[in-house]
């Protein structure tokens, strides 16, 4: 009987030291933040967003070399690296931020953000420090296909001229080559043209022979 | 006390008895909606307060608006009524528990000249009506077609008729001091200052002293149970999320759950407000007849039911959930016991004064 | 040999007596989606009215490959997706791996990197706990506590973000140190977060842990003897509520713990202060009690953490690892979590073999609360503080 | 007791079925043994005085080219020492006796490479998928396993 009556007393009392805590936080100030009004940064426990605070990812492409260190470092894929070797004939010569020649041109640079993780393994690996996190953090959107962020400086069109430039200049490069080829070639012909006189007339009966092999 | 009939024949005097009748029958639900609306806003806010952040703030200043904003986010709801559903009783569910809280308000005497209906018997009615609830929880539950809402309104069932026993037993005990089960006589025996409240062992001078003990645990006794009928934390079992997701209104959607949700705070201000008639003396004035005019008497019955509910909320974010084998327990076994009693002793209170 | 497993499944102590009446079974399913499975758990439960009689767990909800994308990244690649087993306290994951790989590649690290280490493993364990007890007053149907433990969690996470410039997952430790220098106010602000946290417990005591509700609704539920608790290979609070004296930095201490003054809570039978050994509440106290004891080793690794010296310098710029294997483990927040790593000399490891805390320590749920009621089961699945992304990987 | 002690004692008691010690020098030693009689073997290192390995920290199943290998982690709560103890069964017949029956613990983790690695665990109650979903087809962490492409109508590389 006595422990039945001080049970209730106990869980009574008990109730009551739970209200009293709850009375007393009735009176204290909130320490949640109206968000999109205050803004974030100001947070209970920090100040401000640290140095290191690992949102979205920026690329800063005059630092870029094109190394795709990143690309390989990502353990999620999220980064798409292509890039185009600079052609010598370029008119367009830029340097790096550190006043080096440029060998790549980035033709594309894509991070789709629904994929990253934010582990920050590619701004480790990065040698330039072209690739850092930024401190934004509101890119939410309605479409999918909006995370999908070109940091490339070069829309299509200008990615297929730098193309083309490169292309012309393979194939200038392979034209002379092969106009140094021929040349010396020639040059060769030139000097064994005498040697090569006798056996000539053999090498085109022979060569007769087989077209009128093929042709059979 | 022939007053309470005032408005009434004050109304129909231009009107006609019909018309007066609509009329007294607007007023406790125009009250109802009111009262609704604050108290959602006031759970919201206090909630928020103990949990130290700001709650509603976006709609209208400081979020008043909150409330009204989401009643029209349950009206544009899509109304969903699910496939094995047995369609009539499911529809009818929200609107008998409803109904329930609705009639138990209109014996309410809100102040001397106004109760909307001056019955004899409002206390008698009041446990009467009450009961309606649990019909709609179980055929809400049971119509659903869904398991959580099934066991949700099984438990609700046991537990309201369990609970109603010692709530009977506490108004009995007022009842037998006051002689009488009108609600407004009650009301009126309390007046002259708030030690004539029967929470303090009624209008008897000092000699009642030894009563004190012994009606504020009836008190006491009251308030757990209305708790328990009113499905409020900690006896939340029927509808306790995490266990049933969200009990026997799992199913309910849009205006149906509106009126679920009206009825549980229609609830609890009844509840309220029969503990304030009961035990701290209706609509009078705690200090005598200090502004204890009619209309003073209005402001004081609502603003001592308010106070209750509030009470009510501040419970609700404080304590854990029961389970349903322990609040059976204190039902049966500590509720009951005590609420005998107390009864006993007020009973002999009420022979003796 | 059947004989022997079914004395170890009903070596538990039913307090709850079977219904006399055998009245007709109902197939509840709790979850996926369900407010207190705590993720996607799919629970297939038999309900005998409101008591339990069988309980079969559906998992795989979240599996995400943990082991086969390990086998496709190099070792500093898998830290990130460590970081995901256990969400809530990351860089408890993160400590067995990065040891796991030091001892395989024979990377020795400074003390200063294995006291910071240790810091902020306690760090992640107070902020894992608060969620933990605050989540279990959830369960229970306590909203408060959760909001009240969150204010506290939110200043780990701060310190934490601080550190390694994340807030939930981290990818702060590398073989060879972490990720990034120590901030300036570092000490201050843990100074500052003990304070907080004991003012915050203290409070919490009042309010939920022994509030009389709570309390019955806790205690004598979900009996898990020691016995059994071995069998089954609990560990963490689970095994110490079932007092179980087991803890690895104590048992096996690894990183900086041996330097470390502090205390296992264990809930040793004859010892209870509510309840009995192996129940809920039990469960829950051993974390109470943990987080004291955290705090002590917080102030005991501000006086030893010293001012000088770098934490990122030990980390090599390519990571060699020679063919080999090893178990490493480490005390989690919830328990013992290890990583078998298989290393075949190439800069990917040929199997990573996680043994997930949450996963073991889930496996008694069926056996511990048949017989109870369908209210407990919540509780008990509370008490044993599962996270779903450690337990489907 | 270290590994070389254990090795004995096992080597006295079950002298063919266990194979040799493989050391490793940067990790953990472990004792091949043969998995016709591993139940036995486990059955020994948990009752036997000085072993007394009651604690199943884990069993992990692993493709190592041409046989399934299992590996099972003891602890013991008592001696706090530890062994590895590994088995291979091939992969036409990968079938292993359970140990469900000497630690509970066992059942999830035998469930578990079964799913993923295709062990059979003979005299398991109840081995079915745990992970994966019941019905999927083929055990993905074997090196020889091909992703589908489809499951159900739904595109699995996504």
């Amino acid at each position: 009987m006595i422990n039945y009556l001080k049970n209730i007393i106990k869980g009574f009392s008990t109730i009551l030291v739970g209200m009293k805590v709850t009375f007393i936080n009735l009176f204290r100030p909130n320490v949640t933040v109206q968000y999109p009004n205050v803004h974030p940064l100001v947070r209970a426990g920090s100040d401000k967003m640290p140095d290191n605070a690992r949102n979205k990812l920026n690329v800063i492409i005059p630092k870029c070399t094109g190394c795709k260190s990143c690309e390989k470092a990502c353990p999620v894929n999220c980064i798409t690296i292509e890039t185009t070797k600079v052609a010598s004939i370029d008119t367009e010569k830029p340097l790096m931020e550190d006043g080096k020649k440029r060998v790549f041109w980035l033709s594309q640079f894509d991070i789709d953000f629904a994929k990253c993780c934010f582990c920050g393994l590619c701004t480790i690996a990065c040698p330039t420090s072209a690739i850092v996190h930024s401190t934004d953090f509101e890119y939410s959107c309605y479409d999918r296909n909006e995370l999908l962020v070109h940091f490339s400086p070069f829309n299509k069109e200008q990615v297929a001229e730098k193309k083309r430039i490169l292309a012309e200049e393979v194939k200038q490069k392979a034209e002379k080559a092969l106009a140094d080829k021929q040349a010396a070639e020639k040059a060769a012909q030139e000097q064994n043209i005498t040697d090569s006189k006798i056996k000539s007339s053999d090498d085109q009966t022979s060569a007769n022979q087989n077209i009128q092999n093929n042709s059979n | 006390m022939e007053n309470h009939q005032f408005l009434f024949n004050f109304i129909s005097e231009y009107t006609g008895d019909i018309l007066a009748g609509v009329l007294i029958a607007i007023i406790p639900l125009a009250l109802l909606l009111v009262y609704a609306l604050v108290a959602i806003y006031g759970e919201l806010k206090i909630a928020s307060f103990i949990q130290l952040k700001l709650g509603p703030m976006r709609t209208g200043k400081w979020g008043l608006l909150q409330p009204v904003a989401e009643v029209f986010k349950l009206l544009q709801k899509e109304d969903i009524t699910p496939d094995g559903a047995d369609k009539p009783l499911f529809n009818l569910a929200p609107f008998i528990i409803f109904l329930g809280c609705y009639a138990a308000l209109s014996v309410l005497p809100l102040s001397s000249h106004f109760a909307p209906s001056g019955l004899n018997i409002g206390l008698f009615f009041i446990i009467a009506i009450s009961s309606l609830a649990v019909l709609g929880i179980v055929m809400g539950g049971w119509a659903s077609n869904n398991k959580y809402s099934l066991i949700g309104a099984m438990r609700s069932v046991s537990q309201i008729i369990s609970y109603e026993i010692p709530a009977a037993m506490c108004i009995l005990g007022v009842a037998s001091m006051a002689h009488s089960l009108d609600m407004n006589v009650i009301s009126a025996q309390q007046q002259g200052g708030f030690w004539n409240w029967y929470v303090l062992g009624g209008p008897a001078g000092i000699s009642k002293i030894w009563l004190i003990p012994f009606t504020v645990v009836m008190f006491i006794v009251y308030f757990v149970t209305s708790l328990a009928e009113t499905n409020r934390t900690p006896f939340d079992v029927p509808e306790g999320e995490s266990e049933l997701v969200a009990g026997y209104h799992t199913e309910y959607s849009g205006m149906k759950f509106a009126f679920f949700y009206l009825a549980e705070y229609g609830n609890m201000f009844v509840v309220s407000a029969i503990m304030t008639v009961i035990f701290f003396g209706g609509w009078s004035s705690p200090f005598g007849d200090f502004l204890n005019s009619p209309i003073w008497q209005i402001f004081w019955f609502i603003a001592k039911s308010m106070f209750f509910v509030g009470l009510q909320i501040w419970l609700r974010w404080t304590l854990p959930r029961t389970r349903v084998d322990q609040l059976m327990y204190l039902c049966w076994k500590i509720l009951l016991p005590l609420s005998m009693v107390c009864f006993l002793a007020m009973a002999l209170g009420g022979m003796l004064y | 040999m059947e004989n022997n497993l079914e004395n170890t499944t009903n070596n538990n102590k039913i307090n709850i007596e079977y219904s006399q009446f055998d009245s007709e079974r109902m197939r509840l399913n709790a979850g996926p989606q369900h407010p207190s499975t705590h993720g996607v758990l799919r629970l297939e439960v038999e309900l005998d009215g409101e008591i339990v009689t069988d309980i079969i767990p559906h998992l795989g909800y979240l599996h995400r490959c943990f082991e086969k994308h390990c086998e496709n990244s190099n070792y500093n690649q898998i830290v990130p997706f460590v970081d995901r087993l256990d969400y809530v306290s990351a860089i408890n994951n993160e400590f067995p791996y990065v040891m796991a790989v030091e001892k395989l590649a024979g990377i020795e690290v400074s003390e200063k990197v294995q006291i910071l280490r240790a810091m902020c493993a306690e760090i992640n364990r107070i902020a894992n706990h608060l969620l933990a007890i605050s989540a279990f007053g959830l369960d229970s149907g306590a909203f408060t506590p959760l909001l009240f433990l969150f204010r506290e969690r939110e200043f780990a996470l701060g310190i934490l973000e601080k550190l390694s410039g994340a807030r939930l997952l981290y990818n702060y430790f590398c073989p060879g140190g972490v990720r990034y220098e120590i901030y300036s106010d570092f000490k201050k602000d843990v100074k500052v977060f003990i304070d907080s946290v004991r003012l915050a417990m203290k409070e919490m005591e009042d309010l939920l842990i022994f509030n009389d509700i709570f309390i019955k609704r806790t205690e004598k539920i979900g009996l898990l003897p020691k016995e059994v608790a071995i069998n089954f290979a609990c560990s963490g609070p689970v095994a110490r509520g079932s007092g179980i004296n087991f803890d690895i930095r104590k048992s096996a201490p690894y990183s900086s713990y041996d330097k470390f003054d502090f205390d296992i809570p264990v809930v040793e039978p004859g010892k209870e202060v509510v309840g009995v050994s192996g129940d809920c509440w039990s469960r829950n106290w051993v974390r109470v009690k943990e987080i004291e004891e955290s705090c002590k080793i917080l102030e005991q690794g501000i006086t030893l953490l010293p001012d000088e010296g770098s934490v990122t310098d030990g980390i090599p710029k390519k990571l060699k690892v020679p063919a080999g294997e090893v178990y490493c483990k480490a005390e989690n927040t919830k328990g013992e979590l290890g990583f078998y790593l298989v290393s075949n000399g190439s800069d990917k490891p040929e199997r990573v073999r996680a043994r997930a805390t949450s996963f073991v320590n889930l496996a008694i749920l069926p056996s511990i609360s048949k017989g109870y009621m369908f209210a407990d089961l919540i509780m008990i699945l509370g008490s044993i503080d599962i996270v779903l992304g450690e337990v489907d990987r | 007791m270290t590994i070389q002690e254990i090795y004995d004692l096992l080597k006295i008691h079950f002298n063919d079925d266990i194979k040799e010690i493989t050391d490793i020098s940067n990790g953990d030693s472990f004792i091949t043994v043969n998995p016709a009689n591993i139940f036995d073997i486990l059955q020994f290192c948990r009752d036997y005085e000085t072993l007394d390995f009651d604690y199943l920290t884990l069993i992990s199943g692993m493709d190592s080219g041409e046989n399934l290998g299992v590996v099972y982690h003891l602890y013991s709560m008592k001696f706090k020492h530890s062994i590895v103890i590994k088995a291979f069964v091939p992969k036409e017949s990968p079938n292993i006796q359970s140990v469900v029956y000497l630690w509970r613990a066992a059942d999830w983790h035998e469930r578990e490479a079964f799913d993923l690695i295709g062990v059979v665990f003979d005299g398991h109650p109840n081995l079915i998928r745990i992970l994966c979903p019941y019905d999927w087809e083929g055990h993905p962490l074997r090196k020889d396993y091909v992703t589908p492409q489809e499951y159900h109508g739904m595109k699995v590389p996504y």
